[in-house]
Formats: C-alpha cells, sequence, structure tokens
C-alpha cells in the first residue's frame, strides 16, 4: 500500500487554476521526485500535501488516513514533514534551536540523538550551533532547513528545492546522505530542478507540467530527453 | 461626500430651535465625560431645575415678549479642544442665544474663546478667576474665588494648626493654577508670617514626587499648600506618607472637592485630616434670587433629583450660574449683545453663592470657607467646616484635627 | 542622590511591569498593541472591583483579575488580532488602536471618571526609613514581582519546548506549524500570558498611583518607552528599559526639578534610541 | 586589457569569524569573472562589501583608478556598480515598469522620461517587455531574476555584481540566463557571477574564481579552474560527475 | 486626455467648495472647515505613514508648535496671523530637521514612538518654559476677529495646498523612491536611491505642512496650552482618518476626513458614544476592509482618481 496517495486533486489561488487533477503515490521507503519547470506546480504539490494550500477537490490519504482539509501542524503530528522552499529558518532563533523545534514533538532525550544525527549530516550546523540563524549563508541556510525537517523523524520527508544554492560538494553530500537514510525507511518526495540528478537520486519521478502530471515512471526507466521534452512541453520559452 | 455633509447639517438646522421664537436658547457646555465627568455629575438636573422655576413663573420678559428658556446641553468630553468644538457647534447648530458654561478652566477657557469670536454672551462659574481671566474678555463673564481668598481659607487651616510663623511647602504643577498659586505665595506668606518653599513645579500625571518629597522634608515644612488634580494629589499623597514624612496639615485645592476623590487619595483614610477650599456649602446663609429658596433647600433638591447623599459645592454653583443668567436677562431685556454685556457690567446680586459683581477684568470674587476631611470609623467621609472667616455666617462645624 | 537612584531602579521595575506584555506582544506577534494601556488599565479595574464586591484579599482578586484578562486575552486573539494580523502592520496597529478608544471609553460609562485607588496598606508603607533614604513597600514590591516574572518568562521561552515553539511561531509561523505547532495556539498561549501579566501590572500600578478610566494612555507611553529603549521582544532589556526610565525620570528630577524629570527621561530615552535604534537588547535582527 | 576594479587584501571579521581573510582579484574591462566556493565561504559578504553595505576590515577597493571603500552605497551605484540579491528584493507594489524605472532615475540620474526609455530597452533585454504593468510581488521566480538583473541594468552599471541569479531555475532557464548575460557583457559591462552551477562557469563566464576559506584560492580560465585540484578538493567533491 | 479630465474634476471641486460660504449655513460651514482642517492633517500623515513608511504617532508635536506660535507671536507681539502661522510653519520645518539626526535612526515601531516622544517631550517642555508662561491657558485673543468664512477660507487652502503638495510630490522622483523604499529599503538603496535625504525631504516637508495647518486649526480653537496643542488626540484623528479612509492612496484621507467628522457630528448628540462609536468603526472597518476604504475599493476595482503611478509609454517602434 502507498504511503502517501495524492489522489485528483485541484487547486486554486484565487481564479487561477494551479493544479488540474494531479493524482501521485509515493510507496515507502522510497524517494520519489517531482520535475518541472519554474511554475509548473511542484511547490503548490508539496505545499498541498502539507496542508498549507487546500485542495478544491479530491483527496490525500497519508498513512491511511485521508489529510486533506487539515491543519499543517495536524499533518506534521501525523508524521508527514517538510523542507519548505526558502529554507524558512527561525531567525531569531539559535542554529541548535532552530533544529530542537524540528524535534517539537519528540521526547527530551530523544531529541539530542537526533541531533547528533543531523550533526553528522552537516558538521558545519554544529559550528554554527549557537549562533543566530539570520546569520548563514545561503547554502547553510538550506542544510539548516533539511535538517530541522530530519529532526522531526517523519515517516515521510518533503524537500522542495533541495539543491537550491547548494556547492556541489554538498549537493553529493546530501544525495548520499539521503540515501543512506532513505535505507533506514524513511520516504522521501523531493523537488529537484536538476533533471539528470533527480533521476540518478530517486526511484520514481513525476514531471509536471502547468499543473498537470504529464510523465511518470521508474527514475531508472525514464529517458533523460523525453523528460526534457515533457517538462519543457510546447516549448515556449527563447 | 457633499452631498451627505450637507443632508447631516440640514437634520441639525432642523432639529434646531430658532431664538425667533417664543423660547430662550441657551447653551451649557460641560464635561459629561472625560476625566472630569465628576465635576459635570447632577449639572443637567440643576440647571434644569433651576430654569423650570424661571419658566414656571412666567418666563422673562425680552424684547417685548415674555419667553422661555430652553437649555441645550454639549459635551466637552473634559478636553478642551473638545469643548470648543461643543461650543462652536452649539453656537451653529443650535443658535444658541446666551452660552453657559462651568466646571474648570479646561471647560471655561476655551468655551469663552468660542463665544468672543462668534460674539456669543457666555456665563461660567467653577474655575478660579485667575485662570479664567487668560485674555481680555469682550462677552464673557465669570464668578468664582480668587487666588487671595483661596490662601486665606488655607491660612485659616494654618492658623488652626498653630504652626504661625511656620514653613508652607507649595505643590504646583505648571498649570495656570499652579503658576497662580506660586507666583501669589511668597507675599502672601510673607504678609501673614509664613514661610514659603518651593520644592519645584511638578507635571500633571508625573508618577513620582521623589525629590519634590525630598526636598519639603529637608526643609522641615509644617504645611503643605498646593491647587492639585486629584490623580496627582493621591499618588503624591500615598508617596508622602510611605516616605514617613507628614506634615502638621495638608491644605490642597480642587482636588478634594467631591467625597469620592477623597476616597480614592489613598488606602484606608490615607487622606483623613486633609484641608481643602469650601465653596459652598448647604449650610451657607444665601438665598436664591429667583425663588428665595435656602441653600439647605438647594441641597435637599439636589438630593432628590441625583440621588446622592450629599450635595456637593458644585450643587450651589450649578444653580447659581443660573440664576445669573436670569438677572442678567431680566435687566437687559433684550437679546441684543450689547444690552447683556451692559447688564453685565452693571450686575450686583445676592445670589446662592454670595453676591455677584463682576469687575473690570469681567469677573466677580465669591467668598470661600475651610474644611476637612474627616475619615469615620464606618469608612465614610464627612466634611466638617473648621474655618468661615469669609462667610461668617456659615457656622463652623469642628476644631482643625491635626494630623500626624 | 541615593534616594532618587533607589526610587528610580524600584519604580523600573514597576515600570517594566508594565512593559513586559507590550514587549512580548511585539517580540512573538509583531503587534504593536495600542491598546496596551487600556488593557492594564481594565486590569486594575477588575481588581478594583472584585476587592470591592467580594471584600476579598488583594491577591485573590489579582488571581481573578489575571483569569479574567486571560480569557480576554483569548478572545482578542481569537476574534480580532489573528483576523488581521497576516494584513500587514497598519491593519493590526489600526485594530489595537480602536480597541484602544473602544476600552478606554467603555471603562468611562460603566466605571465613570471618578480617581480610584486599589486599597492596599503597601503604597503608604516603608520597608527601610532612615534619614536619607526610604524605600516604599508597593515599589520594592512591584520590584521583584517584575524580576521573578521576567526571570521566570525567559527561562521558559529560551529553555522549553513551549517557549520554542512560540519563539518560532513568531519568526515564521508556516514554518512552525510544519513542525507540528498549532500557531494559533500558540500565539493565543502568548496572548493569554501577555494579559495576565499585564492584569499583575495592572494591579500593581491600581495600588501605587492613582487612576482613572483614561490613564491608559500614560502608561502606555511608558511601555513605549520601556521596550523601546530594551528593545522590542527582549524580556532582559524591558528590565533595563524600565530601570533606565525609572533612574532617568528619579536623577532628572533631582537635578532639574522634578517638572522636567519626565522630559530628562524622554531625552534619554531619545539620545539612546539614536545611538542604539533597536534598542540596548534587541533579538531579532532586521529582516529585509 | 585594463582593469575596472581592483581588490586588495581585502578582509572582514565578524566577532572571532574572519570570514574573509585576504582577498585579491582584478575585474577586467569587459570581462565576466565567475565566483565559485563552499557555502558560507563569504561570496555573498564580498559582494556586499563591493556595494558598500558591509564595511570590510581591511583591504581596499579600486573601481576605474578610484579607492572607493569610504563611499556609501549610494554613491557606488552611481558611480557605475549594479548588484543584484541571492534572494530577489522586488519593490513588490510597484509594477516591472516602475521597479525598472528606480534603477534608471537614481542610480542613473536620469530624468523621469529618460528612465522611461530606458525601461523600455531594458525590458527588451531581460524578456519582460510583456509584463510591465503587473505588480512586482506576483512574478514568478525566473522573473524575479530577470527584475533583479533589469533594474540593476537600469542603473547604467560599469560592472555588474550577480548573486546566484541562476539558482533554483531549470536548466533552459539557466541557458537563457546565460544568454543573457553574455548580452550584458556584449554592451560593455563587465560582470561578477557567483553561482553554484557549473554550466554557467564553464559557459558564461571568462575567468573563474574559487573563494575558500577567506582566500582566493585559484583564479583562471573557467575549464582550467574548474578542473583543478583545488577546486575538486573544496568545492565539488572528490571528483564527482558534471 | 486623462490629466486634462483629473484638472477639470479638481476646478470644478474647488470652485464648489469656494462658494459654499456664500450659500451654506454657519453650522455647515464650521463642518466643512471642520472636514477641511482633518483633511489637511491627514493628507500630510498619510505622505509619512502611507507613502513613506514613517507612521508617526507624534505629528501632535507640529500642530502644537504652529498653535503656539500663532498664539505667542499674534498675541504677545501683535504680529498679524497669517505672518505668524507661516513662521510657526517655517519653525516646525527647522525643528523636523534638528530631530531628524536622531528620530531618523529609527525605523518602523520605533520611529512611531520616538516620534510620540519627541511630541510628549515638547509638551513637558513647554509646560515648564517661561517664555510660553508654563502651562497657561491662552485665549487666542487675536483671531476672535476672524468670521465663520474666514475660517473655512484658510481651512480650504490647507486642505487644497496639501493634497497638492502631496499630489506633486509623489509625482517627482522623490514619489518614485518613497515606494520604492517602502516596498524594500536595502533594494532601493542599492540602486542609488538615497533612503536618508529622500524621508528627510519628505518629513521637512511634511513637518512645514502641518505647522501651517497647526496654526490655522488653532484660528479655529482660538484656545491653547501645552496638553492640548501637544495631545496625542490629533495624531489619533489623522490615524483614524487615513487608516479608514485607506492608507497609503490620496482619496483615502479625503474619504476618512470627511466621515470622521459626519461621525463625530452625528456624535454630538450621544456623549460618551462618540469615542466607543469611533472604536469600533475603526475595528470594523478593518476587518472587513483592510486596505482601508479607498484601498480596498481600489484592490478590487482599480479605481483610483489620483493615482502616483507610472504610466508606460507607448512604443515608438512597432514590436514584432
Ligand atoms: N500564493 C500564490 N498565489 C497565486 N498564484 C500562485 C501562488 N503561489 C504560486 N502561484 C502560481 O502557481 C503556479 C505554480 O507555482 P509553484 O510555486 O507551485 O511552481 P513551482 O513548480 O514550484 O515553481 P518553482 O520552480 O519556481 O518553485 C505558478 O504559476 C505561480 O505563479
Ligand atoms: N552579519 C553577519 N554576522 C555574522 N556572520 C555573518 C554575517 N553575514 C555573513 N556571516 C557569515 O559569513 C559567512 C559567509 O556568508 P556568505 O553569505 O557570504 O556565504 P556565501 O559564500 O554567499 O554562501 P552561499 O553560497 O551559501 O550563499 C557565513 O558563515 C555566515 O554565517
Ligand atoms: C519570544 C521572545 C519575545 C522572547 C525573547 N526573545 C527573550 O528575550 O527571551
Ligand atoms: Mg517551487
Ligand atoms: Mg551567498
Amino acid at each position: 500500500m502507498s504511503l502517501l496517495e495524492v489522489k485528483d486533486i485541484d487547486v486554486h489561488y484565487g481564479d487561477f487554476l494551479a493544479l488540474r487533477d494531479v493524482s501521485l503515490n509515493v510507496e515507502p521507503g522510497t524517494i520519489v521526485s517531482l520535475i518541472g519547470a519554474n511554475g509548473a506546480g511542484k511547490s503548490t504539490i508539496m505545499n498541498t500535501i502539507c496542508g498549507l494550500n487546500k485542495p478544491s477537490k479530491g483527496e490525500i490519504i497519508f498513512d491511511g488516513q485521508n489529510i486533506s482539509g487539515k491543519k499543517p501542524h495536524q499533518i506534521a503530528k501525523a508524521g508527514l514533514s517538510m523542507a519548505p522552499e526558502g529554507s524558512h529558518c527561525f531567525e531569531s532563533m539559535t542554529v541548535q534551536d532552530n533544529l530542537l523545534m524540528g524535534a517539537y514533538m519528540a521526547k527530551g532525550p530523544e531529541r539530542m540523538e537526533r541531533l547528533e544525527g543531523v550533526y553528522k549530516l552537516f558538521p558545519i550546523l554544529k559550528e554554527k550551533a549557537k549562533q543566530q540563524s539570520t546569520y548563514l549563508s545561503g547554502g547553510q541556510r538550506q542544510m539548516l532547513a533539511i535538517g530541522r525537517g530530519i529532526m522531526t523523524q517523519p515517516k515521510i520527508l518533503l524537500c522542495d528545492e533541495i539543491s537550491l544554492g547548494l556547492a556541489p560538494v554538498v549537493i553529493n553530500d546530501i544525495y548520499d546522505k539521503l540515501k543512506e537514510i532513505a535505507a533506514t525507511g524513511l520516504t522521501m518526495l523531493i523537488v529537484e530542478q536538476n533533471v539528470t540528478r533527480s533521476l540518478q537520486a530517486s526511484d520514481y519521478a513525476y514531471v509536471v507540467l502547468e499543473g498537470k502530471i504529464v510523465m511518470e515512471g521508474k527514475s531508472s526507466e525514464l529517458n533523460e530527453d523525453e523528460v526534457n521534452d515533457a517538462y519543457f512541453g510546447i516549448n515556449s520559452f527563447a | 461626500a457633499c452631498g451627505s455633509s450637507s443632508s447631516s447639517s440640514s437634520t441639525n438646522e432642523g432639529g434646531s430651535s430658532s431664538s425667533s421664537g417664543d423660547t430662550i436658547t441657551v447653551g451649557v457646555v460641560y464635561p459629561q465625560t472625560g476625566a472630569l465627568a465628576a465635576f459635570g455629575a447632577g449639572t443637567e438636573e440643576m440647571y434644569g431645575y433651576a430654569v423650570d422655576e424661571i419658566n414656571e413663573a412666567g418666563g422673562i420678559e425680552v424684547d417685548g415678549t415674555t419667553k422661555k428658556i430652553q437649555l441645550v446641553y454639549a459635551d466637552s468630553e473634559s478636553d478642551p479642544t473638545k469643548a470648543s468644538e461643543a461650543a462652536n457647534n452649539l453656537i451653529k447648530s443650535k443658535n444658541v442665544d446666551i452660552m453657559l458654561t462651568a466646571k474648570t478652566a479646561d471647560t471655561t477657557v476655551p468655551v469663552a474663546a468660542a463665544c468672543e469670536r462668534a460674539g456669543v454672551l457666555c456665563l461660567s462659574v467653577d474655575t478660579p478667576d485667575e485662570a479664567w481671566a487668560t485674555s481680555d474678555y469682550q462677552y464673557s463673564y465669570h464668578a468664582g474665588f480668587n487666588t487671595e481668598n483661596e490662601l486665606n481659607s488655607f491660612k485659616d487651616a494654618w492658623d488652626a494648626a498653630g504652626i504661625s510663623g511656620g514653613k508652607v511647602g507649595v505643590m504646583h504643577a505648571t498649570d495656570t493654577e499652579g503658576q497662580t498659586m506660586i507666583n501669589a505665595i511668597s507675599e502672601f506668606c510673607e504678609a501673614n508670617g509664613y514661610e514659603a518653599v518651593d520644592p519645584g513645579a511638578y507635571n500633571s500625571g508625573d508618577t513620582d514626587y521623589t525629590s519634590i518629597i525630598n526636598s519639603l522634608k529637608a526643609e522641615g515644612c509644617d504645611a503643605v499648600v498646593g491647587v492639585m488634580l486629584t490623580s496627582d494629589f493621591g499618588t503624591f499623597y500615598s508617596q508622602l506618607k510611605s516616605s514617613g514624612y507628614m506634615p502638621k496639615v495638608t491644605t490642597v485645592a480642587k482636588a478634594t472637592l467631591f467625597k469620592e476623590d477623597v476616597d480614592a487619595a489613598g488606602a484606608d483614610g490615607l487622606a483623613d485630616g486633609l484641608c481643602s477650599e469650601v465653596w459652598w456649602t448647604t449650610s451657607h446663609p444665601y438665598v436664591s434670587s429667583i425663588t428665595g429658596e435656602t441653600c439647605e433647600e438647594l441641597g435637599a433638591k439636589w438630593m432628590e433629583l441625583t440621588g446622592d447623599e450629599y450635595a456637593p459645592a458644585t450643587c450651589g454653583y450649578d444653580y447659581a450660574n443660573v440664576e445669573i443668567l436670569y438677572n442678567v436677562l431680566k435687566n437687559a431685556g433684550s437679546l441684543n449683545l450689547d444690552k447683556l454685556t451692559a447688564a453685565c457690567d452693571e450686575l450686583s446680586v445676592d445670589t446662592v453663592i454670595g453676591k455677584v459683581d463682576f469687575n473690570e477684568q469681567h469677573y466677580s470674587v465669591q467668598p470661600l470657607v475651610t474644611g476637612q476631611w474627616i475619615y469615620n470609623d464606618d469608612g465614610s467621609w464627612t466634611q466638617e467646616i473648621i474655618a468661615n472667616t469669609q462667610v461668617p455666617d456659615c457656622p463652623t462645624t469642628a476644631e482643625l484635627k491635626v494630623t500626624k | 542622590m541615593a534616594q532618587c537612584i533607589i526610587t528610580g531602579i524600584l519604580l523600573g521595575g514597576l515600570y517594566s511591569m508594565i512593559g513586559i506584555g507590550m514587549s512580548l506582544v511585539f517580540g512573538i506577534m509583531k503587534l504593536t498593541n495600542l491598546a496596551h494601556g487600556d488593557l492594564m488599565i481594565l486590569g486594575t479595574y477588575i481588581t478594583l472591583v472584585i476587592t470591592r464586591a467580594l471584600g476579598c484579599n488583594l491577591i485573590i482578586s489579582t488571581i481573578i483579575s489575571v483569569i479574567v484578562m486571560c480569557i480576554l486575552g483569548f478572545v482578542i486573539q481569537q476574534f480580532l488580532v489573528n483576523k488581521v494580523m497576516d494584513k500587514g502592520e497598519a491593519p493590526a496597529l489600526l485594530v489595537t488602536f480602536g480597541l484602544s478608544i473602544f476600552l478606554s471609553n467603555l471603562m468611562l460609562k460603566i466605571f465613570s471618571a471618578d480617581n480610584q485607588a486599589i486599597n492596599n496598606s503597601l503604597s503608604v508603607k516603608n520597608v527601610v526609613s532612615t534619614e536619607n533614604v526610604s524605600i516604599s513597600a508597593s515599589y520594592l514590591t512591584s520590584f521583584i514581582i517584575a524580576v521573578v516574572i521576567i526571570v521566570g518568562l525567559t527561562l521558559v521561552m529560551q529553555k522549553t519546548n513551549f517557549g520554542r515553539s512560540i519563539r518560532a511561531t513568531s519568526d515564521d509561523p508556516m514554518a512552525a506549524e510544519l513542525m507540528g505547532v498549532n500557531t494559533k495556539t500558540a500565539f493565543a498561549a502568548a496572548m493569554v500570558i501577555c494579559m495576565g501579566i499585564t492584569a499583575v501590572a495592572g494591579t500593581l500600578v491600581g495600588s501605587t498611583f492613582t487612576f482613572y478610566p483614561s490613564s491608559g494612555t500614560q502608561y502606555l507611553i511608558i511601555a513605549f518607552g520601556v521596550v523601546v529603549i530594551g528593545g522590542m521582544g527582549s524580556l532582559f532589556g524591558t528590565l533595563i528599559g524600565g530601570i533606565v526610565l525609572g533612574v532617568a525620570q528619579l536623577l532628572g528630577g533631582f537635578v532639574f526639578g522634578s517638572g522636567v524629570q519626565m522630559l530628562i527621561a524622554y531625552i534619554v530615552l531619545l539620545v539612546i534610541q539614536a545611538l542604539r535604534p533597536n534598542g540596548l537588547f534587541a533579538t531579532s535582527a532586521m529582516r529585509k | 586589457m585594463s582593469a575596472v576594479l581592483t581588490v586588495k587584501d581585502l578582509g572582514i571579521s565578524f566577532g572571532s569569524n574572519h570570514v574573509l581573510k585576504s582577498i585579491n582579484f582584478e575585474l577586467n574591462e569587459n570581462e565576466v569573472l565567475g565566483v565559485i566556493g563552499p557555502n558560507g565561504a563569504g561570496k555573498t559578504v564580498m559582494l556586499n562589501i563591493l556595494t558598500g553595505i558591509l564595511k570590510p576590515t581591511k583591504g581596499t577597493i579600486s573601481f576605474q583608478g578610484k579607492e572607493i571603500s569610504h563611499e556609501g552605497v549610494t554613491e557606488r551605484c552611481r558611480g557605475g556598480i549594479g548588484r543584484t540579491f541571492q534572494v530577489p528584493r522586488p519593490f513588490e507594489q510597484m509594477t516591472v515598469f516602475e521597479n525598472i524605472m528606480v534603477g534608471g532615475v537614481f542610480g542613473a540620474g536620469m530624468s523621469e522620461a529618460e528612465a522611461k526609455q530606458k525601461a523600455l530597452e531594458v525590458a527588451d533585454v531581460i524578456k519582460l517587455d510583456d509584463k510591465l504593468d503587473l505588480f512586482a510581488g506576483k512574478l514568478g521566480l525566473l522573473d524575479r531574476k530577470r527584475l533583479e538583473i533589469g533594474r540593476a541594468l537600469a542603473t547604467e552599471p560599469k560592472i555588474l555584481l550577480l548573486d546566484e541569479v541562476g539558482g533554483g531555475l531549470t536548466e533552459s532557464e539557466v541557458g537563457l540566463i546565460i544568454n543573457l548575460v553574455k548580452e550584458i557583457k556584449s554592451q560593455g559591462v563587465s560582470v561578477i557571477w557567483i553561482e553554484h552551477i557549473i554550466r554557467t562557469m564553464l559557459e558564461g563566464t571568462d575567468r573563474v574564481m574559487l573563494l575558500a576559506d577567506g582566500v582566493d584560492v585559484i583564479t583562471g580560465a573557467p575549464l582550467d579552474v574548474m578542473n583543478s585540484s583545488e577546486v575538486k578538493k573544496v568545492y565539488m567533491g572528490g571528483g564527482d560527475d558534471e | 486626455m486623462k490629466k486634462s479630465k483629473l484638472i477639470v474634476l479638481i476646478v470644478i471641486l474647488v470652485v464648489l467648495f469656494a462658494v459654499i460660504p456664500a450659500a451654506g449655513s454657519p453650522n455647515l460651514l464650521n463642518i466643512l472647515t471642520l472636514m477641511c482642517l482633518y483633511l489637511a492633517m491627514s493628507q500630510m500623515w498619510n505622505l509619512l505613514g502611507g507613502y513613506a513608511g514613517m507612521l508617526s504617532l507624534g505629528m501632535q508635536a507640529f500642530i502644537g508648535i504652529g498653535g503656539y506660535t500663532l498664539t505667542i507671536l499674534s498675541v504677545r507681539y501683535g504680529m498679524n496671523i497669517f505672518l505668524s502661522i507661516i513662521i510657526g510653519a517655517v519653525i516646525c520645518a527647522l525643528f523636523g530637521l534638528a530631530v531628524s539626526p536622531a528620530i531618523f535612526k529609527m525605523s518602523g515601531v520605533y520611529f512611531a514612538i520616538g516620534t510620540w516622544i519627541v511630541a510628549e517631550a515638547l509638551n513637558v517642555f513647554f509646560s515648564n518654559w517661561k517664555f510660553v508662561d508654563y502651562a497657561k491657558d491662552w485665549s487666542i485673543n487675536t483671531v476672535f476677529g476672524m468670521n465663520g468664512k474666514q475660517l473655512y477660507i484658510t481651512a480650504l487652502i490647507m486642505a487644497v495646498l496639501a493634497t497638492f503638495v502631496v499630489f506633486f510630490l509623489l509625482r517627482t522622483k522623490i514619489g518614485l523612491a518613497l515606494m520604492a523604499i517602502r516596498d524594500s529599503a536595502s533594494a532601493a538603496e542599492t540602486m542609488g536611491v538615497e533612503i536618508y535625504k529622500t524621508k528627510l525631504k519628505c518629513y521637512v516637508i511634511a513637518c512645514f505642512m502641518m505647522g501651517l495647518i497647526g496654526g490655522a486649526q488653532y484660528m479655529q480653537t482660538a484656545y491653547i496650552n501645552p496638553s492640548t496643542g501637544f495631545s496625542i488626540n490629533w495624531t489619533i484623528a489623522m490615524t483614524f482618518a487615513v487608516i479608514i479612509g485607506g492608507l497609503g492612496t490620496m482619496e483615502g484621507p479625503i474619504v476618512g476626513s470627511i466621515l470622521y467628522v459626519i461621525i463625530t457630528q452625528i456624535m454630538y448628540n450621544y456623549p460618551g458614544m462618540s469615542n466607543i462609536v469611533l472604536g469600533i468603526i475603526a475595528i470594523v472597518v478593518i476587518m472587513i476592509a483592510p486596505q482601508g476604504i479607498m484601498g480596498t475599493l481600489y484592490a478590487k476595482t482599480g479605481f483610483q482618481i489620483l493615482s502616483p503611478r507610472r504610466s508606460i509609454p507607448k512604443r515608438e517602434t512597432a514590436k514584432e
């Protein structure tokens, strides 16, 4: 059974229909990626799953539970966490407090364990543990956001624009680590701009174009060029 | 937008009574709400009562026809700017023939200013004369006590406390009344064998009086005299008490005209023994120039109309303001402004607040007696009259009690 | 001089009590609460009315007042502030502004304009009384309560999960939701705490000073002074802000005469502001 | 080739954090200098120093032969240093057109009429000519990045500082940005371009500088730098693909 | 085309307002005078709060200075009242300039509070200043001679002047700079906008105008003391008018101040309710229309008469 099932959802921003009949499945223990051009609706999908947007049609089943229409914090409690696009650090708090917020729902000692885990993944964050997060560089913030997501120890982790602004070395690192984490059973839904990397990192991929899923398949079986074509649709640029 | 504003004004006009009819429209601006609302309590009852007496007796003959008086009230909201707007509004939308106003300089001065501009006769009470006389008035007249009377009434208390020749600390705010007092007091003290100590002015609303109290303490003042707002006084007096130092007698104007105010000054009868000037009591030996009622009777009427348990000084002054109106109208026999002012200038009439006779500066000086607040065992307050030099026929009720 | 400094510091404690609620509301909800002073006076009146009506002990009536104010805080948060919080600075400001004029005039209707004082014996007692120095019992009490509340609240905010959740909500409600924080509840909790503290401050003010329904404005400006000196949102800053203001006022009165004591306090405030535009202990860095 | 911008021994510390220790480089006329470096290397900080937002603790910056370290933000902008922000900061409640006009009026000191013409020109360059009357707050990411560049262009800069303008864009969009930068360069503007996208470094720049540990580790032709062991070590991570 | 229509509209309005004194009752005149004065004040407050991002709670400082200058110069030194208020305005501008180094360090809510504190400090200062006879109540008897018509015309001039100042200011570079600063100060700065200078210009202009309007207001009030001159109530009225009408729109202050005066006029008949009602209205309007009446109208319909938006010129060359 799928861990996360999105069934035929529509999402509106005012009059604007941002998503149309979007359906997707995430099997437990897999990494699923969303691919699409800017404005295709990837973030909208992610946000809707998290409860930040309300679908006007369709339903979202997570872990056997219908979560559509629930509040984000209720969904988070059910075990679904997201590292949002643009990192969204708690600016006035220290790096460590930011991470501890991730473990908001956990018990004391467990929190510290998880903290150590994240520090191992991103050593730089340990260095900056006592620093206010406003002063982090763009990439460090991204790490903090992912780290915070991991801290929640969710059943599924959503990462929007996971590698935005990261140095290649860090990206490689993160993908390596993600695989490690996935191996422990964490399920992930990620958005990644880079098609090659996206297909490499994931087990399954969906291509989003103008609010619709236009292509899907096992990542290993998808052809990169076809994906590229699908992803641009009728090429309106240039 | 224009449309709506003109429609709102036309309703006002529709509601207004024109002076050409058989009534004389008299505006009354006083604080119905706001910090001074306590002053305003009972105003409408008393003014209304007095005017009813006039109307029931047939009204007043002006310009050849006998007219009744109609009062229209407006709220100053205890704010001088609003008082000015309210007066303007009455003048413009209700076409008032004469304006009455009362209850502190914050009301009477801006209303007088508005009337001066509009050319409307303005009669007022309830403000110390000097505080009211901020300008050379043409159309405004006032009856109140002056600083000299005030200080004399206080001196009676000091004398009674047996501190002749002692030091008197002066609590004065930066406002007109405070300044008037501090300007007058040195000379007054010198003339009467006291020594005035100026611990510096304070601003109304200040939260802390430490430096003032320190000066009073350092100088070892035997008495404290002042003109203070109730709230300032309450805060000051509890700080004075907690400083561990108390003068033998404290005489404060303005702050404790009403029982509610003494109570507010502090816990468990903190203000016990406080002396204040008393403008009017039900025992004053005066009678109404309209009906011959005594002050006693007026006080009873007040209690009946308002349900209060005692009649404060404003009772007499409210009534007196209408009395003055009555006499001015009667003497002028006209609503013509020149005739009205001439009648004011020549006015000399015995009212429930004593003889009213406007001087060159358009004000009349009324006498005061000295009162002391006594905190009773059951938690109630009594104001004893401890000196009556200015109104010898008003009986004293007790000897001064010295504070410890 | 010594008297002035000691009294100034103690008065500062009371001032910081007045400021805490405003500072927290700003720190957490980014809301400049123009109704703060009036809410505090409302708390004062509630204490007063209960003391008078039930004739009960001041502590008990303060507790009741705190409870009532907490409930009111919840209501205000749910029905007023929550609805406009995300609409920008001006709308939220106006709502509290509307609340302010509404409240002060409503109190005027209900409680009349009479001056009032909460009867308690502290206000006229002193703890120390020598030739040169006397310490007022009510000032000292206020100071101690302020310190206790500030220390306690700081610990809660810094060290507990609850405190972190409130700070997180204040920084980024969306992200906090994603972490599983019910932000509506967090804001409501914060408002409730603020109002509770404000009720205590109200009682202290009412038993130290004479008050009336429109006293709110006077204390609003003191609260403002305290928090801008200390830095909006900083609890420790509130204490320091209060003390700076108190001492500046008292020393100003001592040196230049009491008429200008507030002028001196204001000037000190403006100078501190000019030198440290975000207050002495501004927490959150400037954004955008 | 002469240097428009010379940076000598530039350093900055935040408390005990010595973010930049000693940076030395020259930007030549009509050159695109790529800057790479690990996250937190201080690239954005360097831009902030160059534009005057941060004050360096040491070092000198000469722009067109003139020492500008003491100049303020606006002065440098008017002098010809334009920049974009890593996270775009459009004037959200102004239209795209007005956004660009601001650059012209204040950065280039034009009259409003001139600035309007300039805005039209710039809009063509950044391909926002069809969205001129849209409020900038409503733009998508690519358009925001374009607008960032457009506003900077309208100030008629001699050098343009780009901070991750390609970040978060798709590959084809990155291609568009590369072309855009080329076009800008062809108009005689020198560019410093911070980016984590390898392709932009290889295709879009004339030289690349690696920033790490607070110093400029290596500067040179794009391909050489990207293949250098230093870059492999601190940036690419063990010589992975790409 | 559009511009000429606008000018016609304005001319009609001005003529209309100018002929009212001949036709209207004294009461209407009085109400219009108040509207004009509040309009002028709110327009200035809006210039700072709505356009320059400087929400001020201290504009009463300038009303007070304006009023006091009128009082002292005309009552004590017998100076012409109009000359007095102009000098008052100049003093306000200078005072604004003098305090700007301190208060311009502050931003946002700190600025709002800082300005209020300045006004409060002035209140205390004037109360302790011998030159103005401490906190004495002044009757401004030099303006007693002005009749309703003169007052109205003065107020009308203030309203028109204030509106035009804002209108034209927003069409200069300052207007563009202000919008940019409001949206992102740091970006504006790197775009060459001199934040400090721009804000200072606006501030000093607003101070000058406020002084002028303060003087005109006190011709109407004819009574001053420090606590009324420097009362926060002035700013409360302006804030109310602007935010109800629509912050950051030119029509907002107009609609807002008209409403404000109408409401207070109606409320004269219900003593003690006026402020309760104003409070409720403020809350309800913001709940329903957070942008204020004109702001919401604009957001919904795009309706705006006096828009400071820059128009996009027609392209000379047709684009393919
Ligand atoms: N809050 C919003 N209000 C209105 N429209 C929105 C909003 N958020 C997104 N949109 C629109 O919805 C569409 C999908 O946006 P979304 O952010 O989901 O795209 P995306 O695929 O995540 O793009 P990117 O790669 O730029 O992050 C876009 O056209 C965008 O303009
Ligand atoms: N104002 C500041 N106070 C303290 N530290 C700061 C400040 N600004 C930046 N830093 C620190 O300086 C370092 C460099 O930051 P910078 O933003 O320049 O990195 P970057 O090279 O742009 O990284 P990225 O590629 O991730 O954007 C970071 O470690 C950051 O924490
Ligand atoms: C939640 C915040 C207002 C707390 C504040 N940062 C403090 O000083 O503890
Ligand atoms: Mg996205
Ligand atoms: Mg960076």
